[in-house]
């Protein structure tokens, strides 16, 4: 028993093989998680303060992307694109490198595009929940409003925006799994393989499910740590 | 003396019901006025009219020579003229709201130094002298570390009167500053306006305790459901209620000195 | 697209909405409730209650939901107890039924999440309020707790009952034929992957329309100003 | 194809036997050996592209390869989509069910037919046999799965009275513990005996309309098929011999 | 007269500081008390721990003849004996709460009803009877369909003494019911607080208005720093203050009296 998990692991390579997928799994996770972090940060913004038609367009962002299977997203990425990045790459003589590249470059732009339209909703929410008054003083108090948002508004949303935010990485890093479509090994796919092939789907999912629950213990930890700072003023409860 | 603050016609309505009602004022450099009048009158809402918090229905607000107004459009919306000089008033006016608004989750320093560091473009370590001598003044230098859940009702006022105190400004709006503070703290509250005023800063407040606004102001105003009833020295206006309304205000507020 | 194919399809994907309709309903009637029973748990003073609800949570919320619903239908299934013991085998036997499980124990750890914040998040003099009262903690709970914390938490629930909706597509891994159990069926007949799968993706956002558009109104007339 | 002496080859890695993507990305088994020896007679390389089942076709139409191996079963339906080679090959199919089923001593389509109406029997998903059984085993109870190992985990449970697959698959799972208590039924069904559903065997799949390219590959295996090559694979793989044979 | 509340040996530090420090006394049935004392002397700490909003550090609170006591264990944890009373207490104290806390989400009536159907069960429409009575007597009845955002600070503070007001609590807990309201309402409110004595309501408030709570109550507890410094009669406490503390807090309070 033991001896089987270990030529399978080691002599034929899986070991090695999830382990690369895990980290890219993880790079494009977290790239993804950010880059849709950054732009959903502004849109969630916009939409707060009902800027017209742009907060309509985010909305309906927001629902269309939410509303779709992330594999559509996806297809629609890769397979839309693909053509004419080629065209473009061969005319530059760039084909090699755009070829190995760029599903890692679709990959991540459409975990950001899905991650994007959740960290809007939650962001938003927060935003709304934070208490007129404190944002009235800041005004009063003539702080520009770049300041107002990032030393005011920000930090009290992010307290109450931060469960959602760890739900949202917590899908995003599983979501990782939809880019496989684009050819990327990554850990979920690997998984797949090794368990069609080796016959033993058991082994090979409990094992991608124990290091995805890794990485999330880990973030978890980096989670729960920014919530009791973040905390700091509110008295514990 | 120069001219700091001219309310003109300023007019709001929530919905369908007018809370102000065409009021108009001005105020010059270095008075203090009261603005008293029974719960639920307007007060506060002027006090946010003025520095735009409220857009109100109508009116002008001209401060420090600049002027903003807004007039209705034909579809009965506000609109503002001049709405640029918005940052330039606030940041010359001092706002100390009803229920403070200090900021969950700064420090009492970090509450009072923000703007000094912000607005008024103090390094750090000149900010906390700053904010420091500000918080001493009433009292509350020795909670700097605090954050506002761990203060008392008291503290957490007069941490947010040292919040606006610290910024030095040209017009200071209190409203109902001294309402959570013992009759002692009252009484620094007043020597700390009069000083304020004697430096040159104009402050309009709203108070319910006349004997206070009567000590502190040069000027009383009487606001009754939105309109302007009385605008008299504080003398003039308890001696001689000019409405029925001030006459019935005053006489439950000082029957001893009726 | 080709017509043919739409047409062809059509018929058979909504024969299978009606599934994924069946899974997210149940997923959300029985999720939702259970999702704040835990973040409940999660914010109790009782450490080991508090413990179990937390494990429970990082392991629904860290694993892949593919990995939870086979582990549920193909891996519960071998533990002979499980199979002959009637009321469990009824609960994971079918594959409805254990997508079902699985989509209330996976959006159930989520929800957690969801309330656990929205409750920490409540003005603690609001709560004081209702417990100054006298009120019992079942109605500070329902009055005052709730109502509250759900109205911040709307905007993220939402999300969350959209994803139900789609997570529910793994259904189709254990053999249940919603939408894209059928979906994978007629692609694999026909390889018009795209064109079946644009359809297919239609389908759930109009579900997921329906339901964002309905809880966005919700969330309207809940709103006040803070 | 896109770049001159390279033939760039979709297929899915995770089937046992046909395609078997190694860690290090080698790819292994049946379908290999085809594409290897296509590629031989082409005197061009080999290089191939892993990709899941679904995504191969958009994958070839939006030029990621230029075709597909990957045991693909040849329909008039799919044939709206793409284009395919001559079929090469063909695995034989067979109902498996418990050893104490009724099902078990069957001697025919027709019988099976009859017995396993009410019953449910499973297949994987991404082949033709979905719509062989509802073709023509009309009161059978289907059930579709992802994956081989799934369909037969449920067959072991008791959750399906019986599986339909290729013959491969059945070799494997009896001679496993949990293949024990099941047993082949015996009656082998080509497809050959229901093109209509099943279709006329494997083919390498490829873009449509790229005519040239069709010729070179018919011919290629066309050559393979005769000179036993196709043969010797499907011996080392399958321990049988799966091959159809050209008709020019 | 029957005793209604015994405060024995009352205890709370946060982290390191006493707010209180040992505080006894006792209320009888009909007892008015005011506790007066300066920002941050632990007024509201005080009235919190009698509803143990607050857990005392240790100490005794008798209420109605039943007691809940708190020690301290070994570990330093303070441990609530009888704690299962907690909820009765609660059901007949009301507490005015400094800053009001109005649920945000319903509207004036909802506030009030929602602890009269809920605690009381009464049925809805006379939750809403009694309700609309108690508004009426802090004159905001007409504000029924409000929600507490479209409330002026001295409309929420009535509401919010309304809240308590309606469930009729044999002790009531204000912590400085009036500080939001201008002269008239406090004389209102006063008249409020009258009624429900002699009614045999017993009242515990803070107060910062020396007048007020020398019209009002029966007997003043002056608090300092967390002791208590006297406890008299407000007659004897304003003619013969006790400490120096005391002293010095009158003479700011009330020169003209002095
Ligand atoms: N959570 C806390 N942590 C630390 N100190 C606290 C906390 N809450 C209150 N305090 C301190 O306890 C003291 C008493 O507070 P309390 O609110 O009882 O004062 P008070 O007498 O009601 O004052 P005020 O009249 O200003 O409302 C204050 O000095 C305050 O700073
Ligand atoms: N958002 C709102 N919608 C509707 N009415 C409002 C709103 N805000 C305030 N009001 C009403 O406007 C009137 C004036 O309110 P304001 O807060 O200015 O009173 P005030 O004079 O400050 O009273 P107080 O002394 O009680 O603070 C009140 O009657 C109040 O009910
Ligand atoms: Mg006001
Ligand atoms: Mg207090």
């Amino acid at each position: 028993m033991l001896a089987d998990f270990w030529i399978l692991m080691v002599e034929r390579g899986w070991a090695l093989a999830l382990l690369r997928g895990g980290a890219v799994t993880i790079a494009i996770g977290l790239l993804g998680m950010l880059l849709g972090f950054v732009v959903a940060t502004p849109l969630a913004v916009l939409r707060w303060q009902k800027v017209a038609v742009v907060s309509q367009l985010v909305d309906a962002y927001s629902i269309v992307v939410r509303g779709v299977p992330g594999l559509l997203v996806i297809y629609l990425l890769f397979f839309g694109s693909v053509d004419m990045v080629k065209t473009v790459a061969t005319t530059f003589g760039y084909q090699d490198s755009v070829d190995n590249a760029y599903p890692y470059i679709v990959g991540v732009i459409a975990i950001a595009v899905i991650s994007c339209a959740y960290s809007i909703e939650v962001i938003r929410g927060a935003l709304q929940a934070v208490p007129y008054g404190l944002l009235e003083a800041a005004k009063s108090l003539a702080l520009p409003t770049r300041i107002t948002f990032s030393r005011i508004t920000f930090p009290l949303a992010l307290r109450l925006a931060l469960g959602g935010i760890n739900n949202v990485w917590q899908m995003t890093i599983k979501d990782t799994s939809l880019i496989s479509v684009v050819g990327l090994q990554e850990l979920m796919r690997t998984a797949a393989i090794a368990a069609g092939i080796t016959r033993s789907p058991f082994l090979f999912y409990c094992i991608a499910a124990a290091l995805f629950f890794g990485m999330t213990a880990v973030s978890q930890t980096l989670f729960s740590r920014a919530e009791r700072a973040l905390n700091r003023g509110f008295g514990g409860r | 003396m120069n001219e700091v603050l001219k309310v003109h016609e300023l007019t709001k309505a929530f919905g369908s019901t007018n809370v102000l009602d065409g009021i108009s004022f001005r105020m010059k450099e270095g008075e203090v006025i009261s603005l008293i009048g029974s719960s639920g009158c307007g007060k506060s809402t002027a006090l946010r009219c003025i520095n735009f918090l409220e857009t109100p229905t109508s009116g002008q607000i001209e401060f420090m020579g600049q002027a903003i107004s807004v007039s209705c459009n034909k579809r009965g919306e506000s609109e503002i003229v001049n709405a640029s000089y918005i940052r330039a008033f606030r940041q010359r006016i001092g706002m100390v709201f009803q229920n403070f608004n200090l900021w969950p989750h700064r420090t009492v320093l970090g509450n009072v130094t923000e703007s000094l560091v912000y607005v008024l473009k103090m390094s750090r370590k000149q900010a906390e002298e700053v904010a420091l001598s500000a918080l001493s003044k009433v009292g509350m230098a020795s909670f700097r570390d605090r954050y506002p859940h761990q203060l008392s009702g008291g503290q957490q006022q007069r941490v947010a009167f040292a919040r606006v105190l610290a910024m030095r400004p040209k017009l200071m709006l209190c409203d109902e500053p001294t309402s959570a503070l013992d009759p002692e703290l009252v009484g620094e509250v007043l020597k700390v306006i009069r000083t304020l005023a004697e430096e040159g800063a104009t402050i309009l407040l709203v108070t319910h305790e006349m004997r206070f606004a009567r000590d502190v102001s040069n000027r009383m105003i009487f606001l009754q459901e939105g309109r302007l009833e009385q605008d008299d020295t504080p003398e003039e206006l308890l001696r001689n209620p000019a409405t029925e309304g001030v006459k019935r205000f005053l006489s439950s507020v000082m029957p001893a000195s009726a | 697209m080709n017509l043919d194919i739409v047409t062809y399809a059509i018929p058979f994907l909504l024969v299978g909405a009606k599934t994924t309709l069946l899974i997210a309903l149940f997923g959300i009637v029985f999720g939702f409730p259970f999702g704040i029973v835990v973040g409940l748990g999660r914010g109790s003073k009782n450490r080991v209650l508090r413990n179990i609800c937390d494990t429970y949570c990082a392991i629904f919320r860290g694993t892949p939901m593919l990995v939870q619903i086979f582990v549920i239908y193909y891996g519960l299934a071998q533990v002979g107890f499980i199979r002959h013991n009637p009321v469990l085998w009824w609960l994971i036997g079918d594959g409805l039924n254990a997508a079902i499980l699985a989509v209330v124990l996976n959006t159930g750890a989520y929800t957690a999440e969801i309330f656990r914040t929205a409750f920490l998040s409540l003005p603690k003099g609001l709560i004081e309020a209702a417990e100054a009262c006298g009120m019992s903690p079942w109605h500070v709970f329902t009055r005052v707790k709730f109502p509250l914390a759900l109205r911040q938490a709307l905007p993220a629930y939402s999300s969350e009952a959209a994803i139900i909706v789609k997570e529910s597509s793994l259904a189709s891994t254990i053999t249940v034929l919603e939408i894209t159990g059928y979906a994978k069926r007629l692609m694999s007949e026909t390889f018009a992957i795209m064109d079946i799968f644009i359809i297919t993706a239609a389908l759930y956002l109009a579900i997921n329309v329906v339901a964002l558009t309905a809880l966005k109104l919700l969330e309207r007339r809940l709103s006040f100003v803070r | 194809s896109a770049k001159d002496g390279v033939l760039r080859i979709g297929t899915e890695g995770d089937a046992p036997k046909f395609s078997m993507a190694d860690p290090s990305g080698n790819v292994t088994g049946f379908d290999a050996d085809i594409a290897n020896g296509i590629c031989a007679e082409l005197k061009v390389k080999c290089e191939f592209v892993v990709q899941t089942f679904s995504s191969l076709v958009p994958s070839m139409d939006s030029d990621r390869f230029d075709v597909i191996i990957s045991g693909l079963g040849i329909t008039a339906e799919r044939q709206k989509k793409i284009d395919y080679s001559i079929p090469y090959a063909t695995t034989p199919l067979y109902f498996v069910a418990a050893k104490d089923s009724p099902l078990a001593g069957l001697k025919s389509v027709d019988e099976i037919e009859k017995a396993i109406a009410g019953k449910t029997v499973g297949v994987v998903t991404g082949t033709t046999y979905a719509r062989f059984i509802e073709k023509q085993m009309k009161g059978a109870d289907l059930k579709t799965y992802d994956a081989v190992t799934q369909l037969t985990a449920d067959l072991a449970n008791g959750r399906i009275d019986a599986a339909f697959e290729g013959s491969p698959t059945w070799v494997d799972f009896l001679a496993t513990p949990d293949g024990a208590n099941f047993t082949k039924i015996d009656v082998k069904i080509m497809a050959m005996d229901a093109p209509d559903v099943l279709g006329h065997g494997m083919g390498v799949g490829m873009r449509k309309g790229n005519t040239e390219l069709k010729a070179k590959l018919d011919a290629a295996l066309c050559k393979m098929v005769d000179d036993g090559k196709v043969k010797e694979a499907s011996m080392q793989w399958f321990q049988d011999d799966y091959t159809i044979s050209c008709k020019k």
